[in-house]
């Protein structure tokens, strides 16, 4: 088993199913000869050829909108946004059609897309390339969303939505795609969606995240348990659908719940946990449900963005708060 | 003094002038050696004619169903019959269609059952599913939202190795839309077999075509992608047959994308909501309505072939006409589907949460005896 | 004082705004002759003449675009986007631009636009002329959201709305366009934007709803009364910024709340409202806070609509459980 | 057989071919009969080469600043000094720029201080606020983003009646986005004062024109909207900026939009996180960076004029690299505004939410002594 970047495993999981389902066809922005901006296309273009690989024009409504006709004609494509901030041009393509035209058609066709995108911040991108917009997402029926954290996930998971009969936004945080390396099996395996993974067990209370926040978080959680307070962590894997049942269980056996996520915090995916485990467990909380997200603003310049995200202090704080009533 | 008044290389304006193909006149009459030439037998002929009356009856009898409150919103397009049907009669079985929500003609003549009509315009679910057998899409409400999806279909179609053109229609308003020159550019990039059919009926909604566009055609769009663009007289059936039947031949054998600007009229309102009275004047429509008219046209050259009877007309309407009355009357009778009965179409399969919403939708309707 | 309905105390606030402050322009599709597919501006063209009311191309992307442009460079635009649901096409040049405009330039430009829609369902529209998708707005920082639910509001609303230096977008509930008439003030009022409107105080529950939904729910708690129930509607009136404030208030007293909207449940503005609530409050709660809204699909057909979206049905069902523990 | 062959009204392919308007070639000769015709005098020969040679200081100055680890990722344009310079000089004070991001040279022309180019590209807050006496639009990061802003903001200058025309600059993958599309239909149809500024140069961070569209010019793409088209030498700054002056005459006088494209070449990396030997072939950028880049052949062409001065070359290169240094070491031991202090930039006034989201933030920072 090889040790594998996240990027690296993205890229595996591509050329994995590409091999085996020769209807399976990349297009984006500088994903062919280039290897895309980020590299997760390396190496493609040459493997399979410039019938299996496009390099398209920029445009990112014409990518989703050729991608939905792709897919509706027999074709299994997946697209790259090459910044998630530039999903905003395709929004009526996404929303208004891939996941509208199963509904539309009455079952008649589906839309097999999915659309890759690197997101998140940290990283000291210019202006629309850090943003997390995954709640509009959440907010539209007939899409899927998929935000993996680990190597290991993001290969399964990529898979899982190339294989799936429904159009699926796979976001890849920016930050962790080469932050380490783990063991990642040769073979195709799939992850499924729509599970979120408890990755630390704890009784004192519950942190939800997910993607480019989830290795920090680890990180306090850890801490914490030295000294003697066990946090259970769960990374949700996936936006849409919701693992509510995970969640749930979690906040009956802790009481307590903490959201973090990059996102700005007024309509963010944190809301609608927060309004689910009201709906499920409400008499099982002990205290508020506390969000750590970005603040109310647009996303911030390089030499604010460490303060504007969820950070650790930031984070330790919000626990303090959690902890304490 | 100015550049481009002393220098050789001089900027190129890049103007056209507009030039339309025409081979059925105003006055019904034929360009004959041309004619002659074309591959148009007189079956051909007939089933054209039968088309474009069928549609025009089919229209009428619809706008009265609306008036009468027997379906809801009604979008006509009476005036725009030769257009369709010339187009359509052009496309073969294997290839696919990517309609507007205009295409009502096109829709009949490659098998969508009247059902489906009768289902959309009631509101049932399921009305704008295409049966199995027919390549097409379904109706599309976003101006323009199909055009990158059928260049997508075309390009579908070339990897697959398969025979297949497809056909994307498109009024004059849509042309302004960021989708139409993204569609158009993917086409022109990949050289795909895809065939834009724009009907300039010259109005979308009110806003008239030079309040939509600086250019005199939408034929000389084509020019901005390296396209073929052609400008054809969307009333007479046998140039857009023509027209049509020519730049799917150049799709088919690997010769790229044809942007088609067919000129013709929109004779009614925009849907039965609309009201044309405001924005129009009475001339103009009188003018198309007339000598214009793609139906009266296409008749007196019949006449002059020989080949009109006014029985057979007759028959045709009352056939169509019935067919939709007795179809309608039973339609009314059926029950719409429950509302939870859709909502296993968001997904290939509901997840839990879906699930449990749609049990308790049903188990209220159910309680309420519906 | 005349009696209007709602699409004439908009057209009137228009016009009055343009009489006003000749930097107020009109533009969007079939505006000006037509006086707008809901003649919301018929007569203004007429009027203002067409150096003020302008009838766009059809192209919500440039519509959106030339006003940004057209309010940094002195003007105020009030652009109509004909159904919000093409508002997607929209959203970079709302979310990636007007939104960010002021921020990006570091306080140099602002963007006062107004962005008209009207929005809503139960009026058997086709696809996407129906759907309710502003919590998409609520998840961006920048913009201001305002939905009337009455003629009064929608004028005094309107012309705050043209009058605040900052992107506005102002729906407008399609089956209240027309709905009843009410007494409106001839002279230009305001109505402030971020505050909602307690319209019936009750001390046994609260339901907070905006827009479309607020005549029939007004009804419903007007039957709980003659019960003996007593129930405190809240008129958001601004999705954005949200009035939490006069929410809380009303929860502090009644310890019960439900939302009702016609978005989807998942992600809407209901959830953003748990949230706060959660936060700000928690320890008042008497009951999980229940919402009645959309279900999670694709807005339906026609025949399907009435029995998917809020109705008499599904809110006594909610009021029950609210009430019940 | 073919309609095509045999209508006398044929359909129009509206076929273009590419021109380029050129008055200094690649060997540094010019035009003269033209050349003695335009309006340039030894002082604007001098200015426009002065901002060639600044640009091209400046850009080589701040890949090594990026390299040192001085400021973030940058984007360099070298090779697009004279494309940049040729149109900036024609444009007039009471003018707007609508930029996208690599036009260096127009903003330091016209008056974009060198602070708000260390800011941006150190990621302070205010580094894209250009400074109020300049008529400019921020940086652009989304690619044609701002194609219909421009067109807006000519719009509001026709609508006050001021004189002013604005320029709207962008690349060539710009071109095929739908907001391109979207703004210069706007602008043709309404007739505004607005010139369109395309740099091709020939590659959209990895991908060629050939990959972008299918027409063989940018120019030509003009015709889909009625409007003047022209192609110009991007590399000879003495056409683009008579092409560009020319077009905003035009403009205003009321004579409508232009689409002007410079045929130009990035000659380095798309940013510094880019790597352009993944994509492209040495020969081919050997040869813009010797036989067409802009500043070599501007000056054997100042050389020929006797205005060329080796001394005053070097004088101009020490200066910028001194002054850049200079403000540069000032600058680094600025403190970046703390992150709560953009929290009043959001809205005109931040609401009760946004304030105790800002008073936290604040606490915090000043709580760890920032
Ligand atoms: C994206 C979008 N914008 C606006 C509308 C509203 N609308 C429906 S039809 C129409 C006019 C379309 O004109 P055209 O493209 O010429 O087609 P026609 O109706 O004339 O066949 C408009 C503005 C829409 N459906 N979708
Ligand atoms: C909407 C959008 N899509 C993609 C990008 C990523 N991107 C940044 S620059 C660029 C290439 C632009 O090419 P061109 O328009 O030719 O301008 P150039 O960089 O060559 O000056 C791309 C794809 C973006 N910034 N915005
Ligand atoms: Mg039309
Ligand atoms: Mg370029």
């Amino acid at each position: 088993m090889a040790k594998l970047t996240m990027v690296e495993a993205i890229r595996q999981a591509m050329s994995q199913e590409m091999e085996q389902n020769e209807r399976v066809i990349l297009l984006g922005e500088d994903i062919g000869v280039n290897g895309g901006v980020f590299r997760a296309t390396e190496g493609l273009y040459e493997k399979f050829g410039e019938n299996r690989v496009f390099d398209t024009p920029l445009a990112e409504s014409g990518i989703i909108g050729s991608a939905v006709g792709l897919a509706m004609n027999g074709m299994r494509p997946v697209a790259e946004i090459q910044f998630f901030g530039f999903i905003y041009q395709t929004m009526d393509q996404v929303c208004g059609q891939a996941a509208r035209m199963r509904y539309r058609s009455g079952g008649r066709f589906t839309v097999p897309i999915v659309i890759r995108a690197p997101f998140g911040g940290n990283v000291r991108a210019p202006e629309l390339h850090s943003d997390s917009l995954e709640a509009l997402f959440l907010h539209t029926p007939g899409l899927k969303v998929v935000i993996p954290s680990n190597p290991f996930d993001a290969k399964g998971l990529l898979i899982s939505a190339i294989r799936d009969d429904n159009p699926v936004l796979f976001l890849e945080s920016l930050k962790l795609y080469r932050s380490y390396r783990e063991e990642v099996p040769e073979e195709a395996y799939s992850v499924p969606i729509g599970k979120a993974a408890v990755l630390i067990e704890g009784e004192n209370a519950t942190i939800v995240t997910y993607g480019g926040s989830v290795p920090m978080v680890k990180k306090i959680v850890e801490e914490y348990k030295t000294k003697g307070i066990h946090i259970e962590l769960i990374d949700l894997r996936t936006i849409s659908p919701l693992d509510i049942k995970t969640i749930k269980e979690s906040v009956e056996k802790t009481g307590r719940l903490m959201i973090v996520h990059e996102a700005v915090k007024t309509g963010g995916v944190g809301a609608e946990i927060i309004a689910r485990i009201n709906e499920e467990c409400f008499y099982s909380l002990a205290a508020p449900i506390v969000r750590v997200t970005g603040y109310d603003t647009p996303y911030p310049v390089q030499t604010m963005e460490d303060d504007w995200l969820p950070n650790e202090a930031r984070i330790n704080e919000g626990l303090v708060k959690l902890l304490s009533c | 003094m100015k550049l481009e008044e002393g220098v050789k290389t001089m900027p190129k304006t890049y103007e056209v002038k507009p030039d339309m193909v025409q081979i059925l006149n105003e006055d019904g009459e034929v360009d004959k050696d041309l004619f002659l030439k074309l591959n148009i037998d007189n079956e051909l002929l007939l089933t054209m004619y039968e088309w474009i009356l069928k549609g025009r009856v089919f229209d009428k009898k619809f706008i009265n169903l609306q008036r009468q409150g027997r379906i809801g919103t009604y979008g006509s397009f009476a005036g725009q019959e030769a257009a369709q049907v010339g187009s359509a009669l052009a496309i073969k079985k294997q290839d696919w269609i990517i309609p507007s929500y205009r295409e009502t003609v096109v829709s009949l003549i490659h098998g969508v059952p009247l059902n489906n009509f009768l289902m959309y315009f009631r509101g049932h679910f399921g009305g704008t599913r295409p049966p199995k057998n027919v390549n097409m899409f379904p109706i599309q409400h976003i101006i323009a939202g199909q055009i990158p999806q059928a260049v997508g279909c075309a390009w579908a179609s070339k990897l697959k190795g398969e025979d297949s053109v497809s056909t994307c229609y498109f009024g004059d308003g849509a042309t302004s839309q960021g989708d139409f020159h993204e569609g158009l550019n993917f086409a022109s990039v990949y050289k795909l077999p895809v065939v834009f059919f724009c009907q300039n009926n010259q109005w979308a909604i009110s806003v008239p075509i030079e309040k939509q566009m600086g250019s005199e055609t939408i034929a000389q769009k084509a020019t901005a992608y390296g396209m073929k663009g052609v400008r054809v007289d969307g009333n007479d059936v046998l140039a857009c047959y023509q027209v049509a039947t020519e730049a799917m031949e150049r799709a088919r054998s690997g010769n790229g994308p044809t942007l088609i600007e067919a000129v013709t009229y929109r004779l009614g309102s925009h849907t039965t909501a609309d009201d044309w009275t405001r924005y129009r004047s009475k001339d103009e429509v009188e003018l198309w309505a007339n000598k214009k008219d793609p139906l009266i046209r296409f008749e007196s050259f019949l006449k002059q072939q020989g080949l009109f009877s006014s029985e057979r007309k007759a028959a045709i309407v009352s056939m169509v006409e019935d067919e939709i009355e007795t179809a309608l009357a039973e339609f009314e009778t059926v029950k719409p589907a429950p509302a939870y009965e859709s909502f296993d179409f968001a997904y290939d399969k509901p997840d839990e949460d879906l699930l449990i919403q749609k049990e308790e939708l049903k188990r209220r309707i159910k309680s309420e005896g519906r």
